[in-house]
């Protein structure tokens, strides 16, 4: 088994799939020549071609639905937009067009599209580039997302998402593209809904996604040393949530932390404790607790944005005053 | 054109036409809701670009304004009819309604209703065709009002920077709503926009089939011989007020006689006429015949086709049975 | 004291405010010689000219961008996007520009910029015609979202939205307004923040905004019949949302049923609970419960349509249920 | 331009270019963190438009490519390397950062990091001057890929029908990242884009600062003159890559030569020596001189400000003490 950065495991999946399939593209800013800002379609430009791997002009609404128009004929684009920032001017196109298509024409029309983006916040580059939009994307209805943690995921995941016949919104991180990790060597394919049970504990539920269930295992190894058996879900498809794998961990361990690297208001954390209030309320033991960002735009300067976005400190005291600790 | 040609798209345009007028009084009497654009007065448009093209071959995608596109396309006017009413036997199964009307078997992509969304989805489309390999075209037809829209800019260079086989139909009704071009739009000829982006384009009269036909001839068989997109400006002008809920107080009634006068279907009609090949009791004959079958066949069809059920409300929220989502088959 | 229409209180703000300080303009898509689609501004093209009521092209980032960067020197502009549907294309500009420009610039510039738009499920104007998007512009730093359910609120919520400093999103609804209410004669403000206890109740607390208000209070009208007597909370203020006026209801009715005509994932129910859960946990007698539209775009035919929308019906059987009476 | 004019202009220039050279330094020491975007080799475009407009009382907005155009509009150096360095004292309180440098006193209305934004802001900027009556006119630097954003059309055609005060300047650097202006763009002369919008527009090489001058004081004098706004492309090129991260391992070492050797800077030094106003030694003299204040005063300030208090982190989110909030003064 080979250990792959994350980027060489979405590069995999995309070199896979787009030998496995002619229909299979990838479009986006500067994936081509340059081989993309972090390096997801190296070497692709020259292996198939411009037809296939496609620069694309700054134009994020354009050519996002220029994908999703290919996608209504059956070609399986994946789509980066290069920071999920850029993301909010193809709104119209993600959301009007692939998620509703489907339904609108009474299921005559599909719109295979994936759609990859970093989101999060990285290293100081400030209010415009630091947006963490999954929750955005969460909300409606004919959309999937998913959100890799670790390169297997990222390989799975997308490769999934680029068979699927739904639009796929794949939520990366900038943090990320360097980690490495496991890869088993030969082909596969993860399931695009559910969750993964990362750690089994008894006494407390961490939820995390993308890079907040890294901070969550360090907590739970933390905490571990002081008493408290953590529970870690890795919620990877944000979109459905799994309301069964919630409510399983939550019946356990009657205790909840939800941990994300956005701020609170109407994101991940409000929406896992909706489901626990509405599947498993009577389990509880605590009140479910929310580690999220402070709700402020990015700031630049790097200490006030560590300050802004949370740690797995704040995930241990979290646990440790909800166990009556801190 | 050849006068059977003409004749035989006399008839469809006048069904189109009666089609309209049919669903306008159908929104009066309540059986179809929503929001309710008709083409009447916008005809020679689209029945001249699809003669040139080829109709359930070629792509053809469009806003709200899409019945007669539709049909034009293969579309079977009872099942649009039936969408209209939001029937279960309707095109899109009800669920459309009068902006979404589909027809994927005939290559009718769908009205969509955000103002510019189609010209990427139409550039996509032809992208598609592309690598795939087939020589189909993509026809794009929207409004004036929709090239100030962002995605116009943004496709068009797209298009011809990639030599994609699409081509944009302009129907430049002179107005979006109750705001007239030259209000909001800096350069009011649509056809000279579009020299930024290096493709060719023309303008013809819209209300001039055989004008229409000839314009669209040209363009059709520049984009279909592989040399990239084409946009081609339509001059014309829509009767009714821009949906149900519009009085069209904006407009003057000279401006409207003017267009009045100078309907697409008389047009042809008084043509075919003047070369002996009908006579205007032919002509009323084919008009009520036209009419009655509206009422006999499609009108009915709606009226006693069944409602959805909504049992079936999650139905085509998302692909059934995908064996991906749960990672492959196994 | 004058009935008004929801959309002549509009009306009367806007003017008001026009002539009082010179450089509030109206902005928007058919708004000046046509009037606006809701008569929000009708006559005052004629009132105050071209130069103050602008019809813009359709161009909905560009017209609110630029609408934004008039406001940056102290312009004070209404824009009116048609539908809310078509804010998604504005998006770009109302987060990235009028939402982060203070923090961005360390407080040297300001967006005093009011963008209105009509949110909500209509009659039959199908997928791309009804979103519900307050959950969308509720969860970004920088921006105010108030959502009037009155014509009162509507009158007094876009003046002081008018004359304050922050971008203010106002969330209005097609189906109201050609609902009447009595709005004071003379000239009123009301805050931006906080929320209305517009019914008091021992037993629950019904959650509303907007369109859901109403049927709260039908839903309370019919349940005291029952013996269950109703608190009704109005929302109006959305970002940010009024934790005190929440924890306190819930602290003392002890049950909470948020009802919204948006679909769950996400929303505004999702926030209230997760606000209850972090304010008032252990106050609570029983789950909270959220009445929210079925997850789908929304289909066109008149049945399927009324299937997906709550109503008041919906939110007296949630609480029946939630009393066990169902 | 006299000879005074250009001698007082390559200093600002050179000391433009030194200031660069040493956020490069910083940003390699990593004092300055996120994504930094230099100017060198641009510099006649931003300073030879800004000699024909009235830096301060002008409004200049611009994209991430920003300190340059900050310093010219009167920014104090030390408070934008500040802001480079995240400090309190930085011109956006260490809350910006090198895209978001902003200087509001002297009208420098800042720095944006999404391509195409500042388009429709500049548009709005210019109708707020029409709206209070001042003389002023708002100027928008952007890049040449930019023009490829819906922004740009959207704000081009309002910007004209309605007769906005806005003088655009595109700085055609002829890359947008890594990818070559003509594999992304139709018409890679971006003036010729504006055509179909009824501006007027001109091109200049902008290597040249007296050609950048006089093509700009005519762009200003139209624009201010309030026949409406104007375009004016300058062709350029960017020495170092695109931001640090940025190798530049798509251009080829011939054209960096061909453009390297016509170095605005050096262009002006020539013609200044060359006219017996300057000597090389004077020239070094002056050159050494900068840099030392720049390390000595800019470096040295912002070495020693202080960073912001993490206790204000949620200042400047929200207008503070806003009585409207609470629905008035009571
Ligand atoms: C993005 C968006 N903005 C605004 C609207 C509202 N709207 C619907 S049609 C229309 C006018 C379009 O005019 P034009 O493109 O000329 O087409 P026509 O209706 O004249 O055929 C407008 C503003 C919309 N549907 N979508
Ligand atoms: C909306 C958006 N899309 C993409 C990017 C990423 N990006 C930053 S600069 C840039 C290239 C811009 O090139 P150009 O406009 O020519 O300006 P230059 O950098 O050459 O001065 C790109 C693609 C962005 N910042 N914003
Ligand atoms: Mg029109
Ligand atoms: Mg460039």
């Amino acid at each position: 088994m080979a250990e792959l950065m994350y980027w060489e495991a979405i590069r995999r999946a995309h070199d896979e799939e787009m030998t496995n399939d002619p229909l299979v593209i990838a479009m986006g800013e500067d994936i081509g020549v340059a081989g993309g800002t972090y390096k997801a379609t190296q070497g692709l430009y020259d292996k198939y071609g411009p037809e296939r791997v496609i620069d694309t002009p700054i134009s994020e609404n354009g050519f996002t639905g220029l994908g999703i128009g290919a996608s209504f004929i059956g070609v399986r684009p994946v789509i980066e937009i290069m920071s999920v920032n850029f993301a909010w001017l193809a709104m119209d196109q993600i959301f009007n067009s692939a998620a509703k298509v489907r339904y609108m024409s009474g299921g005559q029309l599909e719109s295979p599209v994936v759609i990859r983006s970093p989101g999060g916040t990285a290293h100081q580059l400030g209010a415009q580039h630091s947006a963490r939009m999954e929750k955005v994307f969460m909300g409606i209805a004919g959309l999937r997302v998913v959100t890799p943690s670790t390169p297997k995921q990222a390989y799975g995941l997308l490769k999934s998402a680029i068979r699927c016949n739904d639009p796929v919104f794949i939520n990366e991180h900038e943090l990320m593209y360097n980690m490495k990790g496991e890869v088993p060597d030969e082909e596969f394919f993860l399931p695009l809904e559910g969750s993964e049970v990362v750690r089994q504990g008894k006494d407390v539920t961490l939820f995390g996604y993308n890079i907040s269930v890294h901070w969550c295992k360090q907590a739970a190894d933390v905490l571990a040393k002081q008493g408290i058996d953590c529970e870690v879900i890795d919620l990877y498809s944000l979109s459905p949530l799994d309301r069964e794998g919630i409510k399983t961990s939550v019946s356990k361990t009657h205790r909840a932390v939800i941990v994300e690297e956005a701020e609170a208001p109407v994101g991940v954390g409000s929406e896992v404790m909706a489901i626990i209030n509405e599947e498993c309320f009577f389990e509880l033991d605590a009140a479910p607790v929310r580690v999220s960002a402070v709700n402020v735009p990015i700031p630049y300067n790097h200490t006030l944005e560590k300050a802004v976005i949370p740690t797995a400190k704040d995930v241990v005291d979290a646990v440790l005053k909800m166990f009556g600790k801190a | 054109m050849n006068i059977a040609d003409k004749k035989r798209l006399l008839r469809e345009m006048l069904y189109a036409r009666r089609f309209e007028e049919r669903c306008y009084e159908a929104y009066v009497e309540r059986k179809i809701g929503g929001f309710l654009h008709l083409y009447p007065g916008q005809e020679a448009c689209c029945f001249g670009v699809m003669e040139a093209a080829r109709p359930g071959h070629d792509y053809v995608i469009t806003g709200y304004r899409d019945h007669v596109h539709a049909i034009k396309c293969g579309a079977d006017p009872k099942e649009v009819m039936a969408e209209l009413y939001g029937k279960e036997t309707g095109s899109s199964k009800g669920r459309g309604g009068s902006m979404h009307i589909f027809d994927v078997k005939h290559r009718f992509m769908g009205g969509y209703a955000l103002v510019g969304g189609p010209f990427p989805l139409a550039a996509g489309i032809a992208k598609g065709i592309k690598l795939k390999g087939g020589d189909e075209i993509a026809i794009c037809f929207l409004g004036d009002a929709a090239n100030n829209q962002g995605t116009f800019h943004e496709s068009l260079n797209m298009a011809a920077v990639w030599k994609l086989p699409v081509l944009y139909i302009c129907e430049n009704n002179l107005y979006g709503i109750g705001t007239r071009i030259d209000r909001s739009t800096a350069e009011t000829d649509q056809h000279k926009r579009v020299s930024g982006y290096d493709i060719p384009s023309a303008c013809a009269d819209g209300q001039d089939l055989d004008a229409v036909f000839k314009a669209a001839k040209k363009a059709v068989d520049h984009v279909r011989s592989g040399k990239g997109p084409y946009f081609l400006e339509l001059k014309t002008y829509r009767y009714r007020g821009h949906s149900m809920s519009d009085s069209n107080a904006y407009r003057s009634k000279d401006e409207e006689k003017e267009w009045g006068d100078r309907d697409p279907i008389n047009h042809v009609r008084d043509e075919i006429i003047n070369a002996g090949k009908l006579t205007m009791e032919e002509y009323k004959a084919m008009d009520k015949e036209i009419i009655d079958q509206i009422e006999n066949e499609v009108i009915k069809f709606a009226e006693e086709s069944p409602e959805p059920v909504v049992a079936d409300l999650e139905k085509y929220v998302l692909a059934e049975n995908d064996p991906w989502v749960q990672g492959g088959a196994k």
